[in-house]
């Protein structure tokens, strides 16, 4: 399994490379830069960061505690705080994290900041939101003892497939049952002598409770595909779900314990437990599989897309999904997971270290050595897909935008 | 069969105050007429955990007599009755022996279950124990039922015949459902005489029953006691000499030996014992040189 | 003569009353002895289902926990796995060092102002303190997240996020404080109420001061209560997780400091158990045995204070 | 419990009669030290109350009385209808109470006056030590343990055994009401059982035997007259009980899932919910404003003011049974 993810990362690397030529020039940092080690963490200012929030960057950024702790020799960190993205956005407005994470940035899904918000001169703009990690939504099922024998050998051969559509309808409980006809449709493989091999199984859809980063994405899609059930994308759970569970492990439990049961997980997760996902047809109308490549390709297609709608903009928040992107090859629910962190900082060291570890977390360093093995050179170890080189660069950008005393840090301190 | 038209009439009769007048000791003791035996006592012996409590009584209870046993502290008059209807089967370490037979039938080694052997020697109490959370009438209906007669004309007709045995219908038969709590102290005992009556028990065993009342509640049991001999038999313990020479036809007189065990010194009629024992130590305790 | 007789003839002669009794009392017995046993088996069953849970429990921790007893489990800080090494987990080294430093000084700070509350409780009348009295009673009761909101809502957010320390030790250590001090207020006056008034009188009675006899008196008789109060509070406040979950947030160093993050083993049980690695949350077992362990430990100590100063008294 | 005589009141009058007569002045510093210590107690518990309820005004502002009665809870998604909570706190309770009253009940029965008493100082300690496991270590029972239980053969019998119908129709998923009410009463089985067994061992000894002279049967006497002299302890026992299964929030934080709409909430017991605790326990981490703290202290407003005239109910009702129980 490890393999492949280094695999795909491989391949990435080169989608990377050809993506970069592609950028306008318009980004302050080139690539050649980030490749060599021009993160100066060795001039680092004693001072401890509070992080915390979505379960789906705890991987991650947990890992690259640990190298920021070995390439720098100091450890100033208390640890990643693994909870749900809602937990993250909240604690990066109150201040309670100085690095909050998200797998959807602020003021896309309930009022964070602004108009719910307790004092009014907050909003969005005050915030620096970078993607640090990419992922896709792995839809898992489980049919237990339930199918065997033809049907069963035929399922590992050819996944089950659903279009948006029938996926937004089983969510919003239109589909009842794993044998209706639309299901049927996208699976001709399991239809002998016009009979549907799937059983007449009620369908247990499994929700994260409310404020799930995951819920987010998976509902920004269906959003995108069936206006009619998703008017819009909230974290709030699923109306008509069975059962809804806190975390994604007792989301998986709860699936592989119910019959009929479907649900949804990050896809590193899926990966880790080696789970029977659905393939899903895309925007494209191709069957896609997930897989690292799928994602990547998904992020590729949506960086364009994000590009061409003002770019990581907080004035253009609502574009910042890749959802349903365009491509034979991209899967087709997928996003970026955000790190907060608050614009103007109010104390210096610990803008400084805000900063440099937001740095260091959203760049490869090629993952060589120690001292050249940053943040996304621990994507693959983790169930991720590293970011594309393209984002590294933006990524930089925007840490650009954090200030202290009306100026830039990063660039003050580079 | 006896003759029970002096009693029925009484029951009849509304409440009134008992008319025997308390003379001298001796002239309230009755003669001493040959009596049938009811519940005989051959050596027996009660241990706590093979430490001697009472040793070695041997005794008959005549039937329709009122037996005292009377004794200083520790000489295990409360031992011994509650041998007599099985109370030390709760206590983890306690052993009976010897014989104690009820109408020629051995308590402990016969063929009577314990249930129903307490339903036929009833005990009456140092502190008067109604049940709390029951009314009069169903404290004294409580034994009935318990033995599973559910008949409501049988026992309303039992209780108010308990209840006028008690000396208490007077009292209470306008206020059946009240609690038993509402009743006076004197006026608990005596419902739970009626209680143990109600199960037409042929021996009532009363352990010290008026220590804890008031002299006047303890003189309407005393009264209580010459009518009540009458259908039942009764075994009084009692630490009141007075009491027992008041009350009892029979007298049993017990004292701590030289291990702390208790020893039956003399069993006579209670005229011989206060007027003529035959031990030494007897006269002494009577004369109140010790105790 | 038959059941009919004794219905409708109020005047029954008492020897047919007796004999009707008891003859009926021998019909009914084998089903009340039926009855009866039917009963007394239940309840040994309800005792025997009571202690399923309780086997269970401790099978439970004991079978899955003990392979973590280990030095080397015990004296390294917890360590994230990443999600291809998910095994690699550390151990509890942090959050003992958390759990000693959090429950310690909240022991330290709760201790005297319990003793000193507890005496103001005993020797005072008036409403005022009638009303703390109360409120002291009341709070052993209440949910002990309750305190956390108090903590947040007043040290917190005005004082401590105020200097930029959103999470740290010393909020749980208020907080604990705060949740000790009603449950060691409770035991220490109960232990004073203890003290045979006798004792005071004579003391007053021979021109001491009430303090002297505070002093001298009633807190020397009443000390093993007071001791084992304290005991069993704080077994109580070791095994919270409520309360300071949200104040303290976690660390993965083992540290001494009231400023920094703190782990607890109530709060990495609480963490370990919410996560998606399934090391992690087999990990709580082996928390939840040391947590367990330590808890009755100090149960059992209390008991055997009281058991010995009893002893000694009667 | 029992209330001594304060003996104050009798002492101060004595002291002032002494030949040594003490100095005015002499116990000052020690009745200053505690008025002190009394007035900054006051004055916690004053704060203690006032910060509950004065930061969940904003909350209340927000949702107006609709926290009480309407149905969608979404914590995540600003929807604070708190019915589905009420449904969840009472649904779990009552499965608490219904496993453990008759089964805490019967043990301190059995221990009290069937379990010899070599082995009665072994299960009553054991009782007690149970009493004190930490709430969040029966949540890792109840998780990793009861879970997978419930979900593969526990639930599955008891659909079964309705065929499918109320209260146990739906998908037996394992995590939801009934873990959470199963669990409860194993955490409040102690509790009711440790004051049961106190009960009874106070009840005087004269009941027993008084019914027992009158040819009862040991399961008469415990029946006919042993509980219903012992009612009111029992029902503070059970107060009590109910008081800790209403305030859990940690073990049932894991145990519940989330909170589901509240129409499959009333379809079946195998469903996920939330009880005011458990929402406390999982949407702290996610206040960040005045706003959704205040919905917060909501919640831990309702929380307090039914634990707390559950607790002052369980404490009067065992304050008086003490009282009563004296003969």
């Amino acid at each position: 399994m490890k393999k492949t993810i280094r695999g795909t990362a491989g391949a990435a690397m080169v989608a990377v490379s050809l993506l970069a030529a592609t950028l306008p020039a318009g980004a302050s940092f080139s690539i050649d830069k980030i490749m060599k080690n021009d993160l100066n963490v060795k001039v680092l200012p004693a001072s401890t960061l509070n992080m915390g929030g979505s379960s789906f960057d705890a991987p991650l950024v947990q890992a690259a505690e640990t190298q920021w702790n070995t390439v720098t020799g100091k450890a100033p960190f208390a640890s990643y705080n693994t909870s749900k993205s809602g937990v993250g956005r909240a604690n990066a407005i109150s201040g309670s994290y100085n690095i909050g994470f998200s797998d959807f940035p602020l003021n896309i899904a309930g009022p964070d900041v602004g108009a719910g918000s307790s004092d009014p001169s907050e909003t969005t703009a005050n915030y620096v939101q970078v993607p640090v990690a990419l992922g896709g939504v792995a839809i898992i099922f489980h049919f237990g003892t339930g199918i065997s024998g033809t049907t069963g050998a035929l399922m590992k051969k050819y996944p089950i497939t659903v279009n948006g559509l029938t996926l937004a309808k089983i969510f919003a409980g239109k589909i009842g049952f794993w044998d209706d006809a639309a299901i049927a449709k996208t699976n001709p493989h399991l239809v002998v002598k016009g009979k549907f091999l799937l059983p007449h199984l009620a369908i247990a859809v499994m929700s994260r409770t409310s404020g799930s980063g995951t819920t987010f994405v998976l509902q920004d899609y269906l959003n995108r595909v069936d206006k009619s059930d998703f008017p819009a994308a909230s974290s709030a759970s699923f109306t008509h779900a069975a059962a809804t569970f806190s975390n994604s492990g007792l989301l998986d439990s709860g699936v592989h314990s119910t019959l009929g049961a479907i649900g949804y997980v990050e896809y590193g997760y899926a990966l880790a437990n080696n789970s029977l996902t659905m393939s899903l047809v895309n925007k494209s109308g191709k069957t896609v599989a997930l897989t690292g490549a799928a994602v990547l390709a998904a992020a590729t297609a949506g960086l364009v897309y994000i590009k061409a709608h003002g770019g990581f903009s907080t004035a253009a928040l609502n574009n910042f999904s890749i959802n349903n992107q365009t491509g034979a090859t991209v899967y087709p629910i997928a996003g970026f997971s955000y790190a907060i962190v608050k614009k103007a900082q109010a104390d210096k060291n610990t803008g400084i270290a805000t900063v440099k570890f937001l740095d260091f977390l959203s760049h490869q360093g090629g993952g060589t050595t120690n001292a050249n093995t940053f943040g996304q050179d621990l994507s693959d170890n983790n169930g991720y897909v590293a970011l594309p080189a393209s984002l590294q660069i933006v990524a930089r950008t925007l840490i650009t935008g954090v200030t202290f005393g009306g100026k830039s840090i990063l660039s003050a301190t580079n | 069969m006896m003759d029970m038209s002096s009693v029925t009439n009484e029951m009849t009769e509304p409440f009134a105050p008992p008319t025997i007048s308390i003379g001298s000791l001796v002239d309230q003791i009755p003669s001493n007429a040959p009596a049938e035996t009811v519940l005989s006592l051959r050596d027996v012996a009660v241990t706590f955990n093979s430490k001697v409590a009472v040793r070695d009584v041997s005794f008959d209870v005549a039937k329709n007599r009122v037996t005292s046993m009377i004794g200083p502290s520790g000489s295990g008059k409360t031992t011994l009755l509650r041998a007599m209807n099985r109370l030390h089967d709760l206590t983890k370490g306690a052993v009976v022996s010897g014989t104690l037979e009820l109408d020629g039938e051995d308590i402990y080694r016969g063929s009577i279950p314990t249930t129903l052997l307490r339903s036929r020697i009833g005990m009456v109490f140092q502190r008067p124990n109604p049940f709390p959370t029951m009314s009069i009438y169903d404290n004294v209906a409580s034994g009935l039922r318990f033995n599973g007669i559910k008949k409501k004309a049988f026992l309303d007709d039992a209780v108010e015949h308990a209840l006028t045995s008690a000396a208490l219908w007077e009292s209470v038969k306008g206020r059946m459902k009240a609690a038993a709590g509402t009743l006076s102290g004197g006026e608990q005992q005596r419902l739970c005489i009626a209680r143990a009556l109600a199960v037409e028990p042929e021996i009532l065993l009363m352990d010290e029953p008026t220590s804890s009342l008031d002299p006047v509640s303890t003189q309407h049991i005393e009264d209580l006691m010459s009518t009540l001999k009458e259908i039942v038999t009764i075994v009084i313990v009692t630490h009141n000499m007075q009491q027992a020479a008041r009350v009892s036809d029979d007298c049993a007189f017990l004292l701590m030996g030289e291990d702390r065990a208790g020893e039956l010194i003399e069993f006579a009629s209670t005229e011989k014992i206060f007027t003529n024992p035959s031990d030494k130590r007897t006269l002494d305790y009577i004369q109140g040189r010790f105790g | 003569m038959s059941t009919d007789v004794v219905e409708l003839d109020q005047e029954v002669e008492p020897e047919d009353r007796r004999a009707f009794v008891q003859r009926q009392s021998r019909e009914h017995y084998g089903r009340r002895v039926f009855l009866s046993r039917a009963f007394l088996s239940l309840l040994i069953v309800s005792l025997l289902v009571a202690f399923i849970p309780l086997f269970s429990i401790v099978q439970n921790v004991i079978g899955h926990g003990w392979h973590f007893l280990t030095w080397r489990f015990l004296s390294t800080p917890e360590q994230q796995p990443d999600i291809f090494h998910q095994s690699a987990i550390g151990g509890v080294s942090n959050a003992i060092t958390g759990t000693v430093l959090i429950d310690g000084v909240a022991m330290l700070v709760a201790v005297p102002l319990s003793i000193l509350l507890s005496m103001a409780l005993f020797e005072s009348k008036g409403r005022l303190m009638h009303a703390l009295r109360l409120y002291t009673e009341v709070m052993v009761g209440l949910p002990s997240i309750l305190v956390s909101f108090f903590v947040f809502a007043m040290v917190v957010t005005p004082f401590l996020a105020a200097s930029g320390y959103y999470f740290t030790a010393l909020a749980g250590v208020i907080s604990l404080t705060l949740l000790m001090i009603p449950l060691m207020t409770v035991a220490c006056e109960a232990a004073l109420r203890d003290v045979p008034v006798t004792y005071s009188e004579a003391a007053l009675a021979l021109g001491a001061r009430k303090s002297r006899v505070m002093m001298r008196v009633l807190l020397p008789y009443a000390f093993p209560r007071m001791l084992t109060g304290i005991m069993l509070s704080l077994s109580r406040a070791v095994g919270e997780t409520a309360p300071i979950l949200f104040l303290i947030g976690t660390s993965l160093v083992t540290n001494w400091s009231l400023w920094s993050e703190q782990t607890t083993l109530p709060t990495q049980i609480f963490h370990n158990l919410d996560s998606n690695n399934p090391y992690l949350r087999n990990a709580c077992w082996g928390i939840a045995l040391i947590l367990i362990t330590a808890v009755f430990v100090l149960n059992l100590t209390s008991r055997v204070i009281v058991a010995r100063s009893l002893r000694g008294r009667k | 419990m029992t209330t001594v005589v304060e003996p104050s009141d009798q002492t101060l009058i004595t002291t002032t009669g002494r030949g040594r007569k003490p100095s005015a002045g002499s116990d000052r510093p020690y009745r200053t030290l505690l008025a002190i210590v009394s007035a900054i107690f006051i004055a916690i518990a004053i704060l203690f109350f006032y910060s509950i309820i004065s930061k969940s005004i904003p909350g209340w502002r927000q949702t107006g009385l609709g926290l009480l009665y309407r149905t969608n809870w979404n914590y995540g998604s600003s929807q604070y209808g708190g019915l589905p909570l009420f449904v969840g706190t009472a649904l779990t309770t009552g499965i608490a109470l219904l496993l453990a009253v008759p089964v805490g009940i019967g043990s301190a029965l059995a221990i009290a006056f069937l379990v010899p008493r070599p082995i009665r100082l072994v299960v009553s300690s054991v009782v007690e030590l149970l009493a004190v496991v930490p709430s969040v270590i029966y949540g890792v029972w109840g998780l990793l343990t009861m879970e997978s239980f419930l979900n593969q053969k526990g639930e599955p019998w008891l659909k079964n055994l309705t065929g499918g119908h109320w209260p146990f129709s739906g998908v037996p998923i394992g995590l939801g009401i009934m873990l959470g009410g199963i669990v409860l009463s194993v955490m409040i089985l102690p509790t009711i059982t440790a004051i049961s067994r106190d009960v009874f061992g106070a009840l005087p000894n004269e009941l027993i035997e008084g019914a027992l002279s009158i040819g009862a049967t040991r399961s008469q006497v415990l029946r006919k007259v042993v509980i219903p002299a012992c009612r009111p302890g029992l029902l503070g026992a059970v107060t009590l009980g109910t008081g800790r299964a209403l305030g859990e929030t940690i073990a049932l934080y894991f145990l519940l899932g989330g909170v589901p709409s509240i129409h499959s909430l009333c379809n079946s017991l195998f469903c996920t919910g939330g009880t005011f605790g458990s929402e406390i326990a999982g949407n702290f981490g996610q206040r960040n404003d005045p706003v959704s703290f205040g919905i917060l202290c909501c919640l831990a407003m309702i929380l307090m003011v039914i634990v707390g005239a559950v607790n002052l109910g369980a404490r009067a009702i065992v304050r008086r049974n003490l009282q009563r129980m004296l003969p």
